[in-house]
């Protein structure tokens, strides 16, 4: 296990050397000019030039990278050019969104999905299956950005139970935060509580094709018994596979939904920090979302080996 | 008198009828055998004793379990019954157990399910007695254990022992042995023996092995398609077999094809001091790499037209050593010589060397791409002349191949999956013989063959042999087998070759005490069975 | 929120900004840790306001960013310069109060009002003013409209309240350019966490930043001037044009200066509970054209442009009807304006024949390079329809602003562009040859220099007028429409700008009627 | 013997997918109206009349829009599974053939690291640094697609490579490059078909995303996610804009789900096996 262990540990270290070369070469060679952008077109060449100094932006590239890379050991993710404050504030303020809304609609995800994926499993072929899978069906064939839009217009605009959007934020209580993310949430969780309720029951099919199910019914256990003594902690681990997928896309994936619902968070601060030019913004948040999947991965990895004890000694 | 009687018990799944008119007894304190071949219904007529039949099972006919019809019972009294009064143990060891559970809590929740009141201090206590009894004492095989730590001989005792945890009246068996190896096979036999023993229980054993129930079974039942061909006290049944199928099936467990058998002297293959390791997990990332020694410096000859026998149970080394043999893996030591010329391992085995040698494989559904027709499948070897045959001298060859091994020329123009396993060994065998290789390794070649089947493919090797004059490397783990088709035999254990000889010497008089305990563990049909 | 997708970014985006409509794009949030000044405890029920706008600002100094979502929330409100806008764009004294002009117009000296305090209590003074002038036209000043200060010589303090500067040569636009929210009077004591915490003379003083969602100001108690008549003001940023629309129906705000989408505005009409304020920018909306690139070079190519567009379409298509038909490039709320839409009425038979006699029979391919305002993009996709339909094959690119000015402004690589340019009385630009869209007229400059250094208004209107005329006349650029000031408001809530003179939301005179 | 049993899904996969496929194909000759002309005073019509689908905000023609719109959808992502194909299965072939090697472990590991990125926003980069355009969609999407297929193709050669008929292709003095042509390729053509249908589905609604967010094909080429966008603020005044492309996505990818999971329920012997 210990073992195990360090080796992912050691491909995780390279991963991560390699993924902040890539990511800032590739930010770098993006075109357009941060100081020119923040002063518009009435500004002239000398106070571009005198704010690119301000900035850094003078420095040669590997020097920037040295810094910046450098900084990110340290936990310093550097100071954002736009917006003159440092990036780990920035960062600390959207996650505050993106992460809850992140937890948020994976929870919503698989209280869906589990109950439907077992219901379809068990009762195979009934209508309760073909219900299920229907609906899952769609539920995967509809884009969640068109969803939310919606939801928007009837929730939000005709029924007006909930703001178009927004973040309320978390000051004035749990409450009204909730429910801001509410219907992000639900748009973001249903294409995946499609995908997992599928995945949950095609992996119970799967063991409940196997023989030590065959032994434990021949033991006396009832149907149900076998299935949550035995089959389910089985079927797990290709379900967590996916959770561990779909938290990694949920924490950078939401853009589109951050924007349907004009949410703060980590996804458009990137997508905006590229618009502005905001380059150590841009290349620090996607390393951190890179880093942020490779640890959920990694995590997920660790969840197997408390599932099943055969991945336990290696 | 009789603890379980079934009636006319008849079967149909989706329509499609499988048991027909099945009548058999098991005693209270018996031991009945029901054998047949795979397709016979045998496993299907246990299930229904258990209920656990597939969807869509239409059984007929009555299952007395003390003269109570259980087909009658509602599911809830079925899941009283099942791990109580009839309990089962399955053929694969190996996933017949949960394996993110441990063997504690599977037997212990027999106990559970049946006396929900008992504490669970009390129900683990009993499940250690209980494994205890199976021959997996505590201070070895803590209830902590799980499945994947142990061997397959010791998981069937777990399962066995969940079976008999609560001391069922019927114990079923369904082909318990097969997985395992010969000495691990006798152990599991005689612990069922003296568990029916100890506590009166009724065994119905199922089995396509005549003789592993030859010497322990008071009935025999004897199945065919679904119905029973032939019923009766052991004794009866082996004294005078009456239905043809039964006199067949037993000849065909002890048949001796006839060989010529004339050995040139000339070496064909020279294997000197072989060695073959494999790298194991590294204990620390920068740890050194410990080797796993598969084959220990092994040394043999195989002359021109001999027929030589490799024995050993699984893990010895005998697969590992037919790789390097084929030149598919390296060695890392010693050095093999084929018709004089050295083996090196790899994609750079000269081809004159590898149109020498051909193999064939245990699994008849695994060993052919089933996207080509058979008659690209056989031709494959011709990859190994330079020259490619043109297509007339392709198809005679082919046509001869196939119909050497008893198969019809058209047959090239059909896919693999048309053809049942033993007609698929047979083109594998043809495959093997195209391109007239001088050595045959039969790796396993006829064990996943049913009795009657693996009799006839022996006669086709017998046969092929002296025709043409090759060599066989026979490698198996069935002693009865090795023993009717080779001239010599070596055993090997744990990489090294214990003992080797003329067969009938080997067999008769063993040196070595593994082989003696082989020997002694092989299930042998009563010699006057034998006779008739 | 996204830039690309034209609704996303609304046209109103653009007069929110100086200059061109930069940060338009340059969007909402901004991550600054508020240092929270404390709120003076409220009275027992505070009037109070709430102001949705599109743009959150990136910083709070008004002084060293293009940013108008900065003087969107602070201009007035805040910060206040020597001089200001009033809600038609004229020019009023602000803390300057008076101010007298030598002959030569060289030399301002301007009367600072008495004991005028910041929000931090400190007081005022002509060394203020001094400061802050010359810490924007310094070496490494970061202002972004540094040209507004460069014909300043020097500034002096004479005294506590009176201020002089020399300028190095005349300029009639100089009380002009101190109105900019870019020349607002700042604090040495303060500067340093200006852009957190802006410290100002204004009525209102900042009290609380929530980033992504708020900013709060405070009535400030010892205004010098006519105090404010709301307690509590809050500034909402709700960028995305659906979230808007809905926030102001759920009535989660009193008001929404900028609206994001003309085509909701009807409903908010329809509805009794709201007023629609139409009003005038600065912002004249032209289809920029490179007139150095062939075949734009030729005068007869872009006359063929001018017939070849429908304004009304545009007007119609991509404003939903809000906006002003312009024939030149000067803002028709503008006493000075002349209406030259005339020169270039909607004929695509004349625009093929002009385009035949300038030798491009069936006509050719440009490029037409859009920003993100839902202006340009959805103006953009109608043009290009109107184009083709003349011959003119146009190959459209959507880009960011970055890329834009990267692409377009610095580097004049395109054939064709959209923009509002949204800051007042910019006439000038078409005096710099080296301008994005490359017009190089020397009777033009000429005209324009004298105009720069004449003071007397008749002869400023006449020099005007044939300004207009000549840039009408020449075809420079593709003159659309003013962009319209769109906002929405409670019926209940008075005294709201209706046009847009500079980007600002003047709460110093807002009330409550009830 | 892999005898077609159409299943439920299988043929309403199929229709609904050529329905569309068929749109696409159509819109080359015959749509109702043209997709580039501007009609202001026919805007925001809504459906029946001159117009089945209705007008949008340009007075173009919902329906014509749309059928051009199949176009671009359905070329993006199919050639984006191409990409993914073509790329990642030979990768996948290699990297089982040495297995444990070190091209392996680069080949993996350099999908882990794809699959690491936030694809959304590496798309953004992409056309950051390119500028948005249909074919910047199809790298973008593409990308994302290898790994998906060597990761497939890699798991189900390893598995391969165990069979004996490869060990007796080796014998026979196979290379590891004929034997995975001859093999294991073949044998992994239904994984293939079926996976691919799918990355085709998810390509769709990745197109459909990036273009939402202006970031697929550029006007005035229609797309369903450019329409969807454009519709965002007239939704509650006509809301048949935004109807009727989002329905279109959805019933493609409906559509080749469907297809999907009937290719799967006929080709893969598992599946049929347990269908029993």
């Amino acid at each position: 296990m210990l073992r195990y262990t360090l080796r992912r540990l050691v491909s995780l270290i390279i991963a991560l050397a390699v993924a902040s070369v890539v990511i800032f070469v590739a930010v770098e060679i993006v075109p357009g000019d941060p100081a020119a952008y923040m002063l518009g077109i009435n500004a002239r060449p000398d106070t571009v030039a005198a704010l690119q100094a301000e900035l850094g932006l003078d420095l040669p590239v590997h020097e920037r990278y040295l810094a910046w890379v450098g900084g990110l050991v340290q936990g310093d993710f550097g100071t954002s050019y736009t917006y003159r404050t440092p990036i780990a504030d920035i960062i600390g303020e959207r996650l505050w969104v993106s992460l809850p809304l992140a937890l948020y609609a994976l929870i919503l995800s698989t209280l869906i999905a589990f109950p439907a994926g077992i219901l379809a499993a068990t009762r195979r072929g009934s209508v309760a299956d073909m219900l299920v899978m229907g609906i899952t069906q769609l539920g995967v064939a509809i884009p969640n950005f068109w969803f939310a839009m919606l939801m928007v217009l009837v929730f939000a605009i005709n029924l007006r139970w909930f703001s178009a959007g927004g973040f309320a934020g978390w000051e004035h209580g749990i409450a009204p935060g909730l429910k801001s993310l509410t219907l992000p949430a639900i748009a973001l969780a249903l294409p995946q509580a499609s995908i997992l309720a599928r995945v949950m029951r095609s992996a119970l099919l799967d063991t409940l094709s196997e023989d030590f199910i065959r032994t434990a019914r021949a033991k006396g256990l009832t149907r149900r018994q076998t299935l949550w003594r035995h089959a389910l902690r089985n079927a797990l681990i290709p379900v967590l596979t996916i959770i561990g997928l779909q938290f990694s896309f949920l924490l950078a994936g939401a853009i589109i939904i951050e924007n349907v619902f004009f949410l703060p968070g980590l996804g458009r601060l990137v997508f905006q920090a590229i618009s502005q030019r905001d380059l150590i913004v841009v290349e620090s948040v996607v390393m951190l979302l890179v880093f942020a999947v490779i640890i959920v991965n990694f995590a997920v990895d660790l969840a197997y080996a408390a599932v099943d004890p055969r991945l336990r000694r290696s | 008198m009789t603890l379980l009687r079934i009636n006319g018990l008849g079967l149909e799944i989706h329509g499609t009828p499988i048991l027909r008119d099945v009548s058999l007894e098991v005693a209270r304190g018996g031991i009945t055998g029901v054998i047949g071949e795979s397709g016979s219904g045998k496993s299907l007529t246990a299930y229904s004793v258990m209920q656990l039949l597939p969807e869509g099972s239409a059984p007929r006919g009555e299952v007395l379990l003390d003269g109570r019809d259980i087909a009658l019972l509602d599911e809830a009294a079925l899941c009283r019954m099942r791990g109580n009064d009839v309990s089962m143990i399955f053929q694969e060891p190996m996933t017949a157990l949960n394996p993110v559970r441990t063997i504690g809590d599977q037997v212990a929740e027999t106990i559970l399910i049946h006396a929900p009141r008992t504490s669970r201090r009390a129900a683990r206590r009993r499940a250690a007695e209980t494994l205890e009894r199976v021959g997996l004492p505590g201070d070895q095989f803590p209830l902590s254990r799980y499945p994947h730590e142990m061997s397959g001989g010791q998981r069937q005792r777990v399962v066995i022992a969940m079976a008999i945890a609560l001391r069922p009246k019927l114990l079923i068996a369904d082909e318990p042995t097969t997985a395992l190896d010969v000495t691990t096979q006798a152990q599991i036999l005689d612990l069922l023996k003296g568990l029916v023993a100890e506590d009166g229980m009724g065994l119905m054993m199922i089995t396509h092995d005549l003789a592993v129930v030859s010497d322990m079974a008071d009935d025999i039942v004897i199945m065919k398609s679904g119905e029973v061909v032939e019923q009766g006290p052991a004794r009866q049944i082996f004294g005078a077999m009456t239905h043809p199928y039964s006199r067949a099936l037993m000849e065909a467990s002890g048949h001796v094809p006839e060989r010529a058998g004339a050995a040139a002297d000339a070496p064909l293959l020279e294997v000197r001091d072989v060695i073959r390791d494999y790298p194991m997990a590294r204990r620390h990332v920068l740890g050194p790499s410990r080797m796993f020694r598969a084959v220990d410096r092994v040394s043999f000859n195989l002359a021109k037209g001999e027929s030589l026998g490799l024995v050993g149970e699984s893990g010895c080394g005998k697969s590992t050593l037919t790789r390097a043999i084929l030149g598919l893996d390296p060695i890392q030591g010693g050095e093999i010589r084929l018709g004089g010329e050295v083996v090196t391992a790899g994609h750079s085995v000269s081809r004159e060397q590898r149109r020498k040698m051909q193999v064939v494989f245990q699994d008849p559904y695994g060993s052919f791409n089933p996207r080509h027709r058979v008659g690209r499948l056989v031709c494959e070897p011709f990859h190994l002349f330079d020259r490619q045959p043109r297509s007339d001298e392709r198809d005679t060859a082919l046509a001869n191949a196939l119909e050497s091994v008893g198969l019809k020329a058209d047959d090239a123009n059909k896919y693999i999956h048309e053809f049942s396993g033993g007609q698929r060994q047979r083109i594998a065998i043809a495959r093997a013989l195209i391109i007239r290789p001088e050595l045959i390794i039969l790796d396993e070649a006829v064990s996943a063959l049913d009795v009657s089947i693996r009799a006839q493919i022996l006669d086709l090797l017998a046969d092929l042999g002296d025709r043409f004059g090759l060599s066989y490397l026979f490698i198996s783990h069935d002693l009865s087998v090795v023993r009717s088709i080779t001239d010599r035999v070596m055993v090997m254990k744990s990489g090294r070759i214990v003992e080797a000889g003329e067969t009938a010497q080997v067999f008769d008089t063993p040196a070595h005490a593994y082989t003696r305990s082989l020997i002694a563990a092989a299930p042998r049909l009563p010699d006057h069975a034998a006779a008739t | 929120m996204i830039p690309h997708s034209p609704t996303k970014r609304s046209l109103i985006g653009a007069l929110l900004l100086s200059g061109l409509a930069l940060t338009a794009y340059a969007e909402d949030e901004v991550q600054q840790q508020t240092t929270v000044t404390p709120a003076p405890a409220p009275e027992v029920d505070p009037i109070t306001v709430t102001v949705g706008l599109q743009l959150e600002p990136p910083h709070l100094d008004p002084t060293s960013a293009a940013a108008g979502a900065i003087d969107q929330v602070l201009y007035a409100n805040v910060f206040e310069g020597l001089t200001r806008f009033g809600p038609d764009g004229s020019i009023r004294p602000a803390l300057a109060r008076s101010w007298t002009i030598s002959e030569d117009g060289l030399s301002y000296t301007f009367t600072l009002a008495a004991d005028v305090t910041f929000h931090d209590g400190t007081a005022m003074d002509a060394n203020d003013v001094v400061f802050s002038l010359n810490r924007a036209r310094a070496e490494d000043s970061v202002n972004a409209q540094k040209a507004l200060f460069e014909d300043i010589a020097s500034v002096w303090a004479m005294g506590e309240t009176q201020v002089r500067v020399t300028l190095s040569k005349p300029n009639g636009n100089f009380l002009f350019n101190l109105a900019w929210g870019d020349a607002v009077i700042v604090a040495p004591e303060s500067i340093e966490n200006i852009k957190t915490n802006p410290v100002g003379t204004g009525p209102f003083m900042f009290s609380d930043w929530v980033q992504g969602d708020q900013i709060e100001l405070v009535k400030y108690a010892e205004y010098w001037g006519a105090p404010a008549q709301l307690d509590i003001a809050t500034f909402k940023f709700i960028s995305d044009p659906t979230a808007a629309f809905a926030a102001m129906m759920a009535e989660d705000i009193d008001a929404f200066s900028g609206f994001p989408a003309p085509e909701n505005l009807p409903q908010f009409e329809a509805d009794p509970r709201f007023t629609v304020l139409v009003g005038s920018t600065e912002g004249e909306t032209i289809l920029s054209t490179n007139n150095k690139m062939p075949p734009f070079d030729n005068v007869k190519v872009r006359e063929a442009l001018a017939h070849a567009i429908d304004r009304q379409a545009i007007i119609d298509g991509a404003m939903f009807g809000y906006g002003t038909p312009i024939g030149t490039h000067f803002a028709p709320h503008n006493p000075d304006y002349v209406d030259l839409t005339a020169n270039s009425t909607y004929d695509p038979e004349l625009a093929r024949t002009l385009l035949s006699e300038a030798g491009f029979p069936d006509g050719f391919t440009t490029t037409l390079k859009l920003p993100p305002p839902s202006y340009a993009r959805r103006g953009g996709e109608i043009i290009a329809a109107q184009l083709r339909a003349v011959g003119i094959e146009t190959e459209i690119t959507n880009l960011e602003w970055a890329q834009w000015l990267e692409e377009v402004f610095r580097g004049k690589d395109y054939g064709l562009t959209i923009v509002s340019h949204t800051e007042p009385f910019d006439i000038g630009i078409y005096a710099r040859p080296d301008y994005y869209f490359q017009y190089d007229n020397p009777v033009f400059q000429e005209k324009m220099a004298t105009l720069n250094s004449e003071a007397d208004p008749e002869a400023r209107s006449a020099l005007l007028a044939e300004l207009q005329t000549i840039i009408s006349e020449d075809y420079v650029n593709g003159y659309l429409f003013q962009l319209a000031a769109l906002s929405v408001a409670n019926v209940n809530l008075i005294g709201l700008w209706e046009n847009a003179p500079t980007q600002a939301t003047d709460l110093t005179s807002v009330y409550w009627d009830e | 013997m892999r005898r077609l049993i159409p299943s439920r899904n299988l043929v309403v996969g199929a229709v609904l997918t050529a329905g569309f496929a068929g749109l696409a194909l159509i819109s080359f000759v015959w749509t109702p109206y043209g997709v580039t002309g501007v009609d202001i005073a026919n805007r925001l019509k809504p459906p029946g009349g001159g117009y089945v689908l209705g007008t949008d905000q340009f007075g173009r023609d919902i329906l014509s829009m749309v059928m051009v719109g199949a176009r671009t959808s359905i070329a993006v992502a199919l050639i984006a599974v191409g990409i993914g194909i073509l790329l990642g299965v030979p990768l996948g072939l290699a990297a089982a053939a040495r297995r444990g090697g070190v091209l392996d472990e680069v080949i993996m590991r350099a999908n882990d690291l794809i699959f690491a990125f936030p694809s959304l926003v590496i798309a953004i980069l992409i056309t950051a640094i390119f500028g948005p355009s249909a074919v910047n969609a199809i790298i973008a999407i593409g990308i994302f697609n290898i790994p998906v297929f060597a990761r497939l193709v890699r798991g189900g050669a390893i598995a391969l490579w165990q069979r004996d008929y490869v060990l007796s292709a080796r014998v026979a003095g196979k290379g590891a490059a004929r034997i995975s042509a001859e093999h294991i390729l073949p044998n992994l053509a239904n994984l293939l078909i079926v996976q691919g249908t799918i990355q085709f589905s998810l390509g769709i609604l990745a197109e459909a995303g990036l273009s939402y967010v202006g970031l697929g094909a550029q006007p005035p080429v229609p797309s369903w996610g450019r329409m969807l966008a454009e519709s965002q603020t007239l939704i509650s005044i006509a809301p048949h804009i935004a109807l009727f492309p989002g329905l279109a996505i959805v019933l493609t990818v409906l559509g080749l789900n469907l297809l999907g999971d009937g290719l799967r329920d006929i080709l893969d012997p598992r599946i049929r096996k347990t269908r029993r």
